[in-house]
């Protein structure tokens, strides 16, 4: 019994994880209204930022999660205005083709940049771990975990607010919504449709750090695991919904564990994709309502 | 450019007969058999670019998976010819159908999602039949993979070197390209394309696109499944490495730069990839970044393709303004 | 027009291609107005891109500065050596496609590498054909020396690895009754498992669970409450690199200080640097000794050159550059062929920086001392214990 | 006109009670309609009056909520807009939507889809079945254009023809079904007057050409003349349905169209 209640705990930290990376994700897909591969990417130009803040001035945590935000927010910019800006009305294939691209050259420039080696990051937050006895069963929890759960909630609620209440929040949703309409109430749609997608690679980038600091380490090549499965939470919840890509985050996250905890951390993938193909069969647009995001469904691929 | 045109279609047998005599006898030309290696992964990358582009060309679906069906293929052929003893010739087919029976059934679930939904099933079907192969260890060998795959005996000769093997994967690429061309020239083929252009008119037309649509699949999965199985003995040994997402992603890059929905589009990408990534090898990461630039670089330049047809739906092309002029005052 | 446009356009790029093939050739030495009988050509084969770069960059730059200094010091047998390495980016299709090119060229007399047994494997078939050494400083495959003469390897077999890790590092050093092994899911792991579980069967060691994780696997948590849940003496960890680290972090951070023994990374610095609590046991065949100045200066000027540590892979890696100068010095005046320097090689002997190297006739190396080695507080390997031992009695 | 014998005609196509709802909103409710052979059948109605919705439904695009559709005494509601089509029920659409990058003779070919039965194999091998099928195909296609005056367009691609020219193509693609009914959907939507004559000439035509014929129209006059059945909605629901003579004269279609005040000024 405890032994299952722990691995529930483990699924729930590692789902927050997902959920942390995959509503950055569910960001830019929200905005620009376009699939990107170079998401893993972001995420690891923003860990690698952080370790270099580390390197160059200590450890100050608040200054790194400035320099990743940056670093991942001017990439993103990049990646905004080679891979989206001038294929808002080209069939999709071609700026998905562009973000595969992009990630191919960013994780190569990486390689020869920061060297192929893998870089340790410790001791910058305390390993601690806190023991809750309750009803007989004694659970254990990082205090990383925690922190990673807790910013999960804190920003999905807040993006929520930024998007559903803050006048920016509303261009930002419309813009994703139709362009053509918010280009003729006014809104910059280009510039919103920029920000809104450099916002959620900044905040990619600050999930980085904390994954950098969560497993040790950052590598050039860390992105492209971590792509894959915001992608996977993403789609799950409906691509655009940023609360419910952080939902399908958890669920994926428990689902793995649930699936390791009966057989063995092989088979992780097969559960993960198992289960998401499963939902898409049952329901084809995720945990979202269907008629919220008719319009990246109903986009020709 | 209209005169080019009509020479190349008054000469259209000559020309075909010149370019079968040429690819023939390719292989006395090149003696090293390391180019001949080359030539052969152009071979099989232009086949299984092809097999993509049957799914995204030419009905509009968005596949990312492509890999999964090459390996069903290869793996096919590397089981039955390795650890059953079965004949390559025999294997082949029966590889090829294996790959279409995945494609159909993948499709069934597919026909309800659309755009990246779909091309997301596709891609997570893509990695369970690589952790499969990953993990399976009795029967595909685990991380191991499968090793001494035996080469294919024609006539008593063991076809081990490249420069006999080509003639397997040119006879490959070229059953595809005829058996394909005749298909598109009949109504499936029309079904295919007007299921792209505009599926709603397609089925008001009669158009099954739920039928046409998994048999597109399975179609394309086919010949991702037959490139697979000849494959497998070529490299001698297969391992799941091989059929990651990035094989599915490079087969796409060669089908969209060398141009969707084009027979001869997929077969530009392959020759113009693995040209460059082969011949900039010395260059280490750097050529994985100009790799990288020219994808962009096309995808700006050319988003149609070197092949592709500007005016297409795949370029996301508007009709042009003097030809519809034009119409506008032929009919006055 | 547009498409006579494209046709330019990809032509233009499919001759810059060819162009850039011309300017392939590259040479790398420098003749000190030195006089050579002759120049050795040898084909290197290391992942240089790819999951597996950081060896393979360092496979290059031991093979590279080895020979440099050969060359320096006169060369091997009076010839120039020199060394084309390409990229086989880990990749078993380009690393045959590779090796097969190596093998055509009539100059090159030998192939050094590949990094991974499941590139050296694939390459077998063809360097069989061809007749040409296959040299690899790291294969640790069990099989693959034996499945063809032309196959070398001085990584030891990983076997004897494994079964002194049961034998004198579980049973005699910390006398544990009952391990759970956590492996990478690869063919490495497999072939090093098997030879430890047995071996631990002898000596009545049970084992609770033998669980595998993918390659890139990053999160360990559930694995290690699976692990801890059965509550073994030892925690036993097959794989290399950061994962092993990460590991044993993970451990920590849920307060679970179980003994743990590393077989695979050896004494890999960057392993040591990532332990938070420095807690690791590792059977190393080879030690980076800060006694012996050789090696010690080696190591500086790698770190200088590269910027990152050497793993043992690396020395190992130079370790055959100076095994090949032998087996041509032993040829003498006679021709150098792709079949002398094989011969060269067959059952030979040398004291190189990963110790006393002598093939067995299959050209496989064995073991006859291993060190027992632990991290320190400052992240530094210790020799705990040097135990040497007679292969014979597992 | 014709409605003299109209009621001797056999009926085609049949609509019982059918509703439709769109969660809380009733788009139709309780329709009925019946069309017979030879009909030039029109139905109208305001804005929003849900005919395009009836459309579908008798088309397949939605199945309906309560109700049935009778085709030949057949009930068809709920196939999908593929069975239908082999019914022998072809439609347009009201946003034109023809296979824009094809040209009008592919476009045409592609109507002929269900007329044949060419398969994977007889393609592959060019059997009996697939020559066959090609001729009837190529015959068949020009055909139709010859008779619909496109032919000179046939090689070009349909999205770069006029307006006009396009809705042409549209119905040329729905005949090649060689249908029994054709459903028009607002087809003169975006013409001048000069095309409207045209077209209200053409579908005459075609009617004494021997097709059943349903048009959904905004323009009052092009019904008038055209049709000799007339259903009128409003607000998903039936208000009225019969000749032309019969819809100009009652109150509720007048009341419908142009509101209460001007008909009792009137």
């Amino acid at each position: 019994m405890e032994y299952v209640v722990n691995q529930i705990i483990n699924g729930i930290c590692q789902g927050a994880i997902y959920a942390l990376i995959a509503i950055g994700y569910s960001i830019i897909v929200g905005v620009v209204g376009m699939v990107t591969f170079t998401y893993g990417e972001i995420v690891m130009i923003g860990a690698f930022a952080a370790y270099y803040t580390f390197q160059l001035v200590g450890t100050n945590l608040v200054l790194a999660i400035l320099a990743s935000f940056a670093a991942s927010f001017i990439v993103g910019g990049i990646v905004y205005k080679l891979c989206y800006e001038r294929f808002f009305n080209s069939p999709r294939h071609i700026s998905l083709l562009c973000t595969i691209g992009f990630s191919i050259l960013i994780k190569n420039l990486a390689q020869i940049i920061f060297g192929p080696d893998t870089k340790p990051m410790i001791n910058i937050i305390e390993n601690k771990s806190y023991t809750l006895e309750a009803f007989g069963i004694s659970i254990v929890i990082k205090q990383l975990q925690i922190m990673v759960l807790v910013l999960v909630i804190i920003s999905s609620v807040a993006l929520t607010f930024l998007f559903q209440k803050t006048k920016y929040g509303i261009a930002l949703r419309a813009v994703s919504q139709d362009k053509t309409a918010a280009y003729m109430v006014g809104i910059n749609v280009r510039r919103t449709a920029m920000v809104g997608n450099c916002i959620g690679c900044g905040f990619g980038g600050v999930a980085g750090i904390l994954l950098s600091i969560y497993y040790y380490s950052c590598s050039p090549l860390m992105g492209s695991s971590f792509s894959m499965k915001a992608f996977s939470s993403s789609v799950l919840g409906g691509l655009v919904d940023i609360r419910m890509s952080a939902l399908g985050g958890l669920c994926i996250g428990i689902i793995e564990n649930m699936g390791i905890m009966i057989s063995s951390a092989t088979f992780r993938d097969i559960f993960a994709f198992g289960f998401l193909i499963i939902v898409l069969i049952i329901k084809p647009t995720g945990f979202a309502s269907s008629g919220k995001n008719r319009r990246v469904k109903s986009e020709k691929g | 450019m209209k005169k080019v045109k009509n020479t190349i279609v008054k000469y259209k047998l000559f020309f075909i007969l010149a370019g079968l005599a040429i690819l023939l006898l390719l292989p006395l030309v090149i003696t090293k058999s390391v180019y001949m290696r080359h030539v052969c992964n152009v071979l099989i990358f232009a086949t299984l670019a092809s097999s993509l582009n049957i799914i995204n060309g030419y009905s509009g679906q968005m596949c990312l998976g492509q890999a999964g069906f090459f390996a069903v293929g290869a793996y096919t052929c590397a089981i039955l010819t390795t650890n059953y003893g079965w004949s390559f010739w025999v294997v082949w087919p029966v590889a090829g159908c294996l790959a279409a029976l995945m494609g159909y059934l993948v499709s069934l679930p597919t026909l309800r999602l659309q755009g990246i939904y779909l091309s997301f099933v596709t891609l997570g079907f893509s990695e369970i039949i690589r952790i499969i192969a990953q993990t399976w260890t009795p029967v595909t060998g685990g991380n191991m993979g499968i090793k001494g795959i035996p080469f294919p005996i024609i006539f008593g000769k063991e076809l081990f070197k490249p420069h006999d093997y080509y003639y397997i994967l040119l006879a490959t690429l070229l059953l595809f390209l005829f058996i394909t061309s005749r298909i598109l020239r009949s109504r499936i083929g029309r079904a295919w394309i007007s299921i792209r252009e505009e599926s709603n008119a397609a089925r008001s037309l009669g158009v099954e696109i739920s039928r046409y649509k998994s048999m597109n699949f399975t179609y394309g999965a086919f010949w991702a499944g037959m490139i697979g199985a000849a494959y497998a003995p070529y490299v001698n040994f297969v391992d799941s490495s091989q059929f990651s997402l990035d094989t599915g992603f490079d087969a796409l890059a060669m089908v969209v730069i060398g141009g969707q929905g084009t027979l001869i589009g997929p077969i530009i990408g392959s020759v113009v990839v693995t040209v460059l990534t082969e011949s900039l090898r010395f260059l280490q990461y750097w050529r994985f970044v100009i790799y990288a630039l020219i994808i962009i670089a096309m995808m700006w330049v050319r988003p149609q393709g070197i092949a592709g047809a500007s005016n297409s739906i795949l370029a996301g092309g508007k009709i042009r303004r003097s030809s519809r002029k034009k119409a506008i005052s032929r009919n006055r | 027009m547009k498409k006579i446009t494209a046709l330019l356009l990809s032509l233009v790029l499919v001759l810059s291609i060819f162009v850039g093939c011309g300017n392939q050739e590259t040479t790398s030495s420098e003749d000190g107005g030195q006089e050579f009988k002759g120049t050795i050509k040898i084909g290197g084969l290391a992942p240089i891109t790819g999951s597996y770069a950081e060896y393979g960059k360092g496979f290059k730059y031991a093979w590279e500065t080895a020979i440099d200094e050969i060359n320096a010091a006169g060369g091997a047998n009076g010839y120039k050596l020199e060394i084309d390495v390409q990229d086989s980016e880990g990749d078993a299709v380009v690393s045959t496609t590779l090796a097969t090119q190596f093998a055509e060229d009539e100059e090159i007399m030998c192939i050094l590498g590949d990094f991974s047994s499941t590139c050296c494997l694939a390459n077998t078939d063809i360097i069989e054909r061809y007749g040409i050494v296959q040299f690899s400083p790291t294969c640790s495959s069990p099989v693959f020396c034996a499945e063809s003469i032309y196959n070398f390897s001085i990584n030891g077999l990983t076997s004897v690895e494994g079964q002194f890790a049961a034998k004198y590092m579980v049973g005699e050093y910390l006398g544990g009754e009952t391990v759970v092994i956590l492996r990478a899911d690869n063919d490495w792991s497999e072939a090093t498992a098997e030879p430890f579980v047995e071996q631990c069967a002898r000596e009545g060691i049970e084992i609770l669970a033998d669980e595998k994780y993918q390659l890139d696997e990053k999160d360990f948590s559930s694995i290690i409450t699976k692990a801890r849940s059965l509550d073994p003496d030892v925690l036993i960890i097959l794989d290399q690199g950061t994962a092993v680290s990460a590991i044993c972090n993970a451990c920590d951070s849920v307060g679970w200080d179980v003994p743990r023994i590393n077989i695979g990374a050896t004494t890999s610095q960057q392993v040591a640097d990532q332990l938070v609590v420095k807690n690791l046991l590792t059977p190393a065949s080879f030690f980076f000794d800060p006694e012996n100045e050789a090696l010690e200066n080696w190591r500086v000027k790698f770190r200088e050159d590269t910027g990152y540590e050497p793993t043992s892979h690396s020395v190992q890696a130079r370790d055959t550059v100076y095994l090949l100068k032998q087996a041509i010095e032993k040829i003498g005046d006679g021709e150098i062929t792709r079949e002398a320097i094989r011969e060269g090689l067959y059952c030979s002997e040398m004291d190189g920086f990963t110790g006393k190297i002598i093939f067995n006739p299959e050209g496989d190396i064995t073991r006859r001392a291993f060190y027992i080695c632990g991290v320190g507080e400052d992240s530094q390997w210790y020799v705990i214990e040097k135990v040497e031992f007679d292969p014979a009695e597992f | 006109m014709m409605s003299k014998n109209r009621a001797d005609a056999p009926v085609l196509l049949e609509a019982r009670g059918v509703c439709k709802y769109f969660g809380g909103l009733k788009a139709i409710e309780n329709v009925d309609m019946t069309i017979r052979k030879g009909d030039v059948f029109g139905i109208i109605g305001p804005n929003g009056a849900g005919k395009t919705t009836f459309f579908n439904i008798c088309t397949g695009v939605f199945a309906p909520t309560k109700g049935e559709i009778l085709l030949h005494g057949e009930n068809i509601a709920g196939l999908t807009p593929e069975e239908i089509a082999r019914k022998r029920m072809a439609r347009t659409f009201q946003n034109i939507q023809l296979f824009k990058f094809m040209s009008v003779l592919e476009n045409v070919q592609i109507g002929c889809h269900i007329n044949t039965k060419t398969r994977m194999f007889d393609a592959v091998f060019q059997t009996k079945t697939y020559k066959k099928d090609e001729q009837y195909i190529a015959e068949r296609s020009m055909d139709i254009l010859q008779k619909i005056g496109l032919e000179e367009f046939a090689e070009m691609k349909a999205g770069n023809l006029p307006y006009g020219s396009q809705r042409k193509v549209e119905i040329a693609r729905a005949l090649a079904l060689d249908p029994e009914i054709l459903l028009l959907d607002e087809p003169a939507a975006g013409m001048n007057p000069n095309e409207t004559m045209e077209l209200r000439e053409f579908i005459l035509q075609l009617n004494e050409a021997g097709y059943t014929i349903v048009v959904i129209e905004h323009d009052m006059k092009f019904i008038m003349n055209s049709c000799n059945h007339i259903l009128v909605l409003n607000f998903g629901q039936k208000i009225f349905e019969g000749a032309p003579e019969q819809v100009k004269a009652n109150h509720d279609v007048q009341v419908a169209y142009f509101g209460k005040g001007i008909i009792a000024r009137g």
